[in-house]
């Protein structure tokens, strides 16, 4: 049916990853990108401890299915997320995990699986894994390209503080370039 | 005959918060390159429960043994 | 080229409420409603306007009422439970035409029920939570864009007709994004309360010239404009009376108004109506899943319209009975236990066929679900 | 200019009852206006529901009045609103402390300016003698058939704790006193609580023998002590005695001042 | 013989619901409703049960559902503005199934109105003042002494269902005195809540056997059936959970026992109305006057009757239709703006003239008043 | 028995925050009632809408929870039908004295015989941060975006202003004094006020540039003084510092005691 | 019309005079003589100062009638209330007035008006005016005649605190009394 | 030159409550047979302004001659 030219994407993980901002910064740019987009999330207890959410629907017409039920892009962060929605995704989707606390990755076709120690790189090399975020959408894009890289950053510089733009635009340059390594594997 | 104490933390509720680290008088603990918490100083433990007593998860024990 | 922007709904709302030119928020928190407030709190100091946080619903929404009677264009959000509670100040509101906007985020109730939980429960509330008889004008947007619309207009309907206004939400829509271009608002209209055009000496509050409609001046006008407002009913001084003339006269004054001008007031919004044989009626986010079913089963060959009510109360009945007049069949599509459909009932003739469609489990009416009843119902 | 400009003659006489001292208040209210000189243009009354609450829509004054116990909270919109604007409110006991206990503490806490003038007349008298939070123990009441059971609220006390700026207490037979306070509640910067007693011969007297207005002033007349007779005296000798006086006097920041010096500068334009 | 005597409306409330075993009464005094309280603050030490007045109708509301799930038999008086305020405690009582009666003598609104003026303006508030769907049962007579055994029956079918019922009065009944004889009500039967059956071990508050009903054990039942209340969605053990299994599940069960039971819950009288062309509908104070004006059209030869709901909510649907079928004309007769109107244009088919009497300055609606519209409309 | 025997294991853990010190007052209130025996068959506890009053959803006794800020009020008709029961009730700061401040201050005026244990973290968290009529001027919260304008409340003192027979106040890093004073709130015949000073690490200190948990709890050591100390200290050294300890302990007649007192020789069987 | 056999009955005075208890002892009283009854009366600020109302349906039928629209028997005790009501009397309507303070009596057909200083006598006879309305209740049985004397004493016994039983007592049957000098006139 | 003092009762307004009478230092009012109030003895009157503060029906007046 038609409503299959709408696009779905779940950033997930445990409350304080930033998955929710990072998927308001990705909805941010494909607004920007003259798609049609719907950004939701989880709200609440549920958004504290356990599963964080945030939820893109986009495409090209008028957006009128308001959930993501089965997303072609998931963002995974924490084993827990992981294991919850990874039943979720479409036939053709992808699952993207931060394979420092995912320990044991989905068994799914190679193909739509692409993992990356997120945390660790942000942990190692930005000195804060409060940086996992951004280096995610880096990551994400890096493996899709659905947005332009520069539009993206402009999204991220929009809505971080100013003191920390040049460790955001390094985040997101970095999980760009993991996900690089991992086409050209 | 000294006295030692077990320190348990009961893993399923444990929140990692770092409480009990935080005001442990002898360093017990220590968090692990993912925060989570970890027993690094047993022996040292002097019984003093602030760290059971302050928990807000109720997940930590000290259990005393008589040697 | 126009600008499009990802706007959160609540957000919509805080930002077409500037626009609109409000000057004072006083509010309770409650999910899913704080971030109305939350901006404006940001806000309002940067037009010299105010927000405060009261000690609970009921004092905010006096607060409000008591800037509004200083001339001032005002707001107040809320959910269920707060809203139960500011029903009593809301019929004052309402007694002593005072324009107020109230935001209604709805949530799943009934009591607590669940703050994060969408749900359609509040659409009879919306008119009928207080004691007595007393006009409402209840709107109800389904998508971001039209949030920030429909706020303006929530303003402009409070400042022309004197009276409070309901915004009314669902979760779904005032906690998710959409992009939006707000160009078209660029120049909207904004209306504001009219100033007595008599003499001080000549002045009587409450009593309406031909329009029907009061002319209060705020208080502390400078101007020698001093009255008495009251939430009994009141002679047209505002001084408390119990006649049977003046009780008749206040009752009859507040809610003639809204039904003399039902047809300024009403909002809705038609899909392939003209030739259909089964309409769907649903509002608020069950309108987007509507207006998808419709998409789908058009494409299927089905003769399926889709009937939204924006301005719920006063309902629009006669657009409605146009509407539907040449139908076979209505499914009425609400997130709650039929609402609306009492509405439609009223309306419908014998041989329409008036089909329920409700969910109220906390997830949102999907397009498979109208389909689905539509192929049940249809067969 | 007289005190009786501030009436609005031809409302008159007051609906209330043959000797209602609430109308006492509203007479001292009138001569201390008129000695400030009160701005009838600039001022707003807020009122709320109860005899007490009725009587301010005799005045001329822009007077709003509301659903019963929220006089402060829809007071606190006005105030905020125009800072500009001199703002009183006035009450009964029940709307002050019972439904409106609330919004009373809250208004103080903030601090801000306005005067609170509460009648404190032990009883409900608009809806036909039920007990206030007021009423001491051992009186009765259409509600306390058998005598008052609950223990009473000081209402200054209250107040007190709850961060008013300005507390005082009088009464209708002290008339002098009484002007004296509410001259000094109405000038005070910030929340000021003026707590008056009062007399309710038909709700309360009537149902405590005291059906005569009369008894019910003498009876304020004696059970009524200054503070500063009250420091001589005992705990026994205190007992079901009513201090009068002024037990706060202090400065705090006033809300809307500090709103306009914290937020003032952000203003654009 | 049976022994007369004469009692206000008010006064048969308090001493029917003594009659019905009540042991707790919480409330804040209104007009013209207090009497009630009055009363039963004289009464309630008599038999060991306890009064308490609060600080406000919102506490009131609180302090009977605290008394009720101590296993306490509660009521609490009010009127419209205290009616607004216990709304949201109200929609915790239905939520949470929680057995309390709540009364409602009405005055005139909206707002403060009139408080000793009489109104029929709650109407529709009864059923529709809380946000979110919960279950209502509303009854509403209109004699002192119909006031004694329906508050009875408010008792029985709380405890029954388990469920606040709402008694509404008419300011005209609630302060008037008529001559009564109780003697009838000396048998009557008075329903206590059912005690769990299973052991506390096997025991979850809010799994119902096949009837529907839960059986919520009081607290500190010494008996060991400890649990959890709670007004926000929940668990079969009433712990809180936003599952769409538990939702779904919490409202239907709270909703649905009132829809299934209906047929026992229906209070409605008929006069006359086999034959008539015209029927009267009518409920509280106003049908007397309907009473009265069937008696003199009858009279004068005309087929008129009286259809008039005792149990407004849940409305008795099937019986007025069957009521209506063979009407050419209903005559809504209400004091207010039109409120039930909208239940009876629901039910009516298309051949079926629906006739609105509305008088609001509050004066009650005599049976002059009722024969002329009959007469203009039959025209 | 241990403390954990007054939980309900199965729902472990909580739900809140990681170091959200709302549950220390739990594993403090759970010990004391373990110390003092505590009948869970005979003791309701009432709590309502906020993390804090979510909390004691998980303790085994008789739990109900009620609308935000109504939980004395229901309370009040708890204890009132059943003088036999005890009953205490868990409040957030939001809850207690925001919406609920008016049914705090009568049930204190009642002397009622409940226990009220208030979690004073300064922010409503449950919501989302918004402030509480107890933050300090100056600090963060969604709706404060500029820092807090309103004066605070002293919870302790509007307490006492209100009649409250004990009041204390105790944090969560002073852990044994919690303890005591909690023993003796619980202990204490009639309306006992404990106000405890707790930590939002998810909703204030991350606004506030202490998101981490332990943070939170090290400001609490640094401002609390208890009684003694700050006896002996100046007005400026007290100035952002809060007390700790019983400031109330007096003996009043109870409220159902004189209820039985006054109308038990009414009942007739 | 049919509800003409129902008995339409006020009693008016000011705030304190006590109309309204003597309207429901009447009441009592007709309820015991086996009438149906219907009382009704004024409430809130209008029961205070100005005009007191009680009033009284009654008849052997049914009563559906809840007000009193032209009395067949007006009681006025005060001035203000006997001007106010006295153009609602049923055409063979009586007034029955105390002259004491009824200065200016209404201007009707001498048979329909009877007059007496009822308050003076309870005054000088009694020592308290607070008996008037009981003298009112002797007095309008006494004219009247609608109820038996000694179930009205009855009546009135049952509302007043046992020790005014000898005062009322006395108040009911002076009433009577004065009614029966009008009549000898 | 002595002061006079003239007593005014605003008779449409006054209730009779004998407020003004019971704490009238020199006994200036009393009340007829119907509890109306009189002014009995306006020459004594100090005009202390007692009567005119306390009235709650601000229907009375003291004027003060110069005579
Ligand atoms: C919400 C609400 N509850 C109750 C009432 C009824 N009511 C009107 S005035 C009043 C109390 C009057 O007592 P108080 O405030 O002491 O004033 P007083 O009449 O004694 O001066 C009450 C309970 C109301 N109008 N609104
Ligand atoms: C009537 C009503 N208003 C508002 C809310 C939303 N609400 C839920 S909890 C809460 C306050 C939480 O703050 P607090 O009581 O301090 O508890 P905390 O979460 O901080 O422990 C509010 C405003 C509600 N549930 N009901
Ligand atoms: S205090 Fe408790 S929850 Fe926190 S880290 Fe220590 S054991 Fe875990
Ligand atoms: S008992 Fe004391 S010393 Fe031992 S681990 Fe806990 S805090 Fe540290
Ligand atoms: S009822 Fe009491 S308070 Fe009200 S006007 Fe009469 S005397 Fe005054
Ligand atoms: S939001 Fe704050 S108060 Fe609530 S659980 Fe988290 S830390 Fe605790
Ligand atoms: S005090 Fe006033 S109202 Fe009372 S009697 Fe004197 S003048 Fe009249
Ligand atoms: S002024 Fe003083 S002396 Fe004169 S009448 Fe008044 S109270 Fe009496
Ligand atoms: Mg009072
Ligand atoms: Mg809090």
């Amino acid at each position: 049916m038609e409503h299959n030219t709408v696009t779905q994407m779940r950033f997930s993980g445990f409350g304080g990853q930033g998955v929710v901002l990072s998927s308001i910064i990705f909805a941010d740019t494909l607004t920007k990108q003259g798609y049609n987009v719907v950004q939701t999330q989880s709200y609440g207890i549920e958004a504290r401890g356990g599963a964080s959410r945030g939820e893109i629907l986009f495409g090209k017409e008028e957006i009128n299915y308001l959930k993501v039920v089965s997303p072609d892009i998931l963002l995974a962060l924490s084993q827990e997320s992981c294991d919850k929605y990874v039943k979720d995704i479409s036939p053709e989707g992808i699952v993207i995990c931060d394979s420092f606390y995912i320990e044991k990755l989905p068994e799914i076709n190679k193909k739509q699986l692409f993992a990356a120690p997120l945390t660790k790189i942000a942990l190692d090399e930005l000195g804060n894994d409060l940086f996992t975020n951004i280096l995610a959408l880096g990551f994400i894009n890096g493996i899709t390209n659905l947005v332009s890289q520069k539009n993206l950053e402009e999204a991220v510089l929009a809505r971080v503080p100013e003191r920390y733009y040049e460790a955001n635009r390094k985040a997101l340059q970095r999980g760009y370039e993991e996900a690089a390594k991992l086409k050209v594997n | 005959m000294s006295t030692a104490y077990k320190v348990q933390i009961n893993r399923k509720w444990c929140k990692n918060c770092g409480i009990c680290l935080a005001f442990c008088p002898k360093n017990v603990f220590s968090f692990d390159e993912k925060k989570k918490l970890q027993i690094v100083n047993e022996i040292q433990c002097s019984g003093c429960l602030m760290c059971e007593k302050r928990c807000p998860d109720m997940c930590m024990k000290i259990i005393r043994e008589e040697e | 080229m126009a600008k499009y922007e990802l706007l959160q709904g609540n957000q919509a709302c805080a930002l077409g409420a500037l626009k609109a030119g409000v000057e004072f928020c006083a509010g309770y928190p409650i999910t899913p409603a704080s971030e109305v407030m939350e901006i404006l709190a940001e806000k309002l100091p940067e037009t010299g306007g105010r927000f405060i946080q009261m000690e609970d619903e009921i004092a905010g929404m006096g607060a409000i009422i008591g800037a509004s009677v200083m001339g001032k264009k005002v707001l107040t959000p809320t959910s269920g439970p707060g809203f139960d509670l500011k029903q009593e100040n809301l019929a004052f509101a309402a007694m002593a035409e005072i324009p107020c906007v109230v935001v209604n985020v709805q949530r799943s109730g009934p009591s607590t029920g669940g703050a994060t939980i969408s749900a359609q429960g509040d659409l009879m509330q919306a008119k009928y939570g207080t004691s007595g008889d007393s006009p409402r004008i209840v709107l109800y947007p389904n998508s971001v864009k039209e949030i920030y619309g429909t706020t303006i207009t929530a303003f402009n309907l409070a400042e022309k007709y004197m009276t409070p206004v309901i915004l009314l939400m669902d979760e779904t829509i005032g906690h998710m994004r959409e992009n939006v271009c707000l160009d078209e608002f660029d120049n909207v209209e904004i209306i504001n309360r009219k100033f007595p055009d008599v003499a001080p000496e000549n002045y009587h509050p409450y009593e309406p010239d031909e329009t029907g409609i009061v002319k209060l001046a705020p208080f502390a006008n400078g101007k020698g404009y001093r009255y008495v407002i009251n939430g009994m009913h009141h002679t047209i001084d505002g001084m408390p009376s119990l006649t049977p003339e003046n009780i008749y006269k206040t009752i009859s004054r507040i809610n003639d108004k809204v039904e003399r001008y039902k047809e300024d007031i009403w909002q809705w919004e038609e899909q392939q109506t003209e030739d259909a044989d089964i309409i769907i009626f649903a509002a608020g986010c069950v309108s987007r899943s509507a207006s998808e079913a419709v998409k789908q089963l058009r494409a299927a060959g089905h003769k399926v319209g889709l009937f939204r009510p924006i301005s719920i109360w006063p309902f629009p009945d006669e657009p409605l009975a146009k509407a539907i007049k040449n139908a076979k069949m209505v499914l009425v599509a609400e997130m709650n236990r039929g609402q609306l459909i009492h509405k439609v009932k009223e309306i419908a003739t014998d041989n329409l066929k008036v089909v329920p469609l409700n969910i109220y489990d906390g997830t949102v009416i999907m397009p498979e679900h109208i389909i689905q009843s539509i192929k049940e119902a249809a067969k | 200019m007289s005190y009786l400009d501030y009436i609005k003659e031809k409302q008159f006489p007051l609906f209330t009852c043959a000797g209602c001292t609430h109308g006492t208040v509203t007479n001292t209210f009138l001569r201390v206006a008129d000695e400030l000189k009160l701005d009838k243009e600039n001022t707003v009354i807020v009122c709320a529901i109860g005899c007490a609450g009725r009587i301010p829509t005799f005045l001329d004054f822009n007077v709003l009045r509301v659903t019963h116990g929220r006089a402060l909270a829809f007071a606190t919109g006005v105030k905020l609103s125009r800072p500009d604007v001199k703002v009183i409110v006035f009450m009964g006991d029940g709307d002050a402390v019972a439904i409106g206990g609330n919004h009373f503490i809250h208004a103080a806490r903030r601090n801000i300016d306005i005067t609170a003038i509460i009648s404190h007349n032990e009883i409900y008298g608009m809806t036909g003698g039920q007990y206030a939070p007021t009423t001491l123990q051992g009186f009765k009441a259409t509600t306390a058939p058998y005598g008052m059971i609950e223990p009473a609220f000081d209402v200054c006390e209250l107040a007190k704790g709850a961060g008013s700026t300005y507390v005082a207490r009088s009464d209708v037979y002290h008339i002098n006193h009484l002007h004296k306070v509410m001259k000094n509640a109405l000038t005070h910067k910030g929340f000021s609580t003026l707590e008056v007693i009062t007399s309710c011969p038909t709700q309360f007297g009537r149902r405590n023998k005291m059906a005569d207005p009369i008894k019910l002033v003498e009876r304020i007349r004696d059970i009524t002590v200054t503070q500063t007779a009250a420091e001589k005296m005992s705990v026994e000798e205190l007992k079901d005695k009513i201090v009068i006086g002024e037990f706060v006097k202090t400065e705090r920041p006033e809300l809307t001042e500090i709103y306009e010096e914290k937020l003032g500068k952000l203003r654009k334009n």
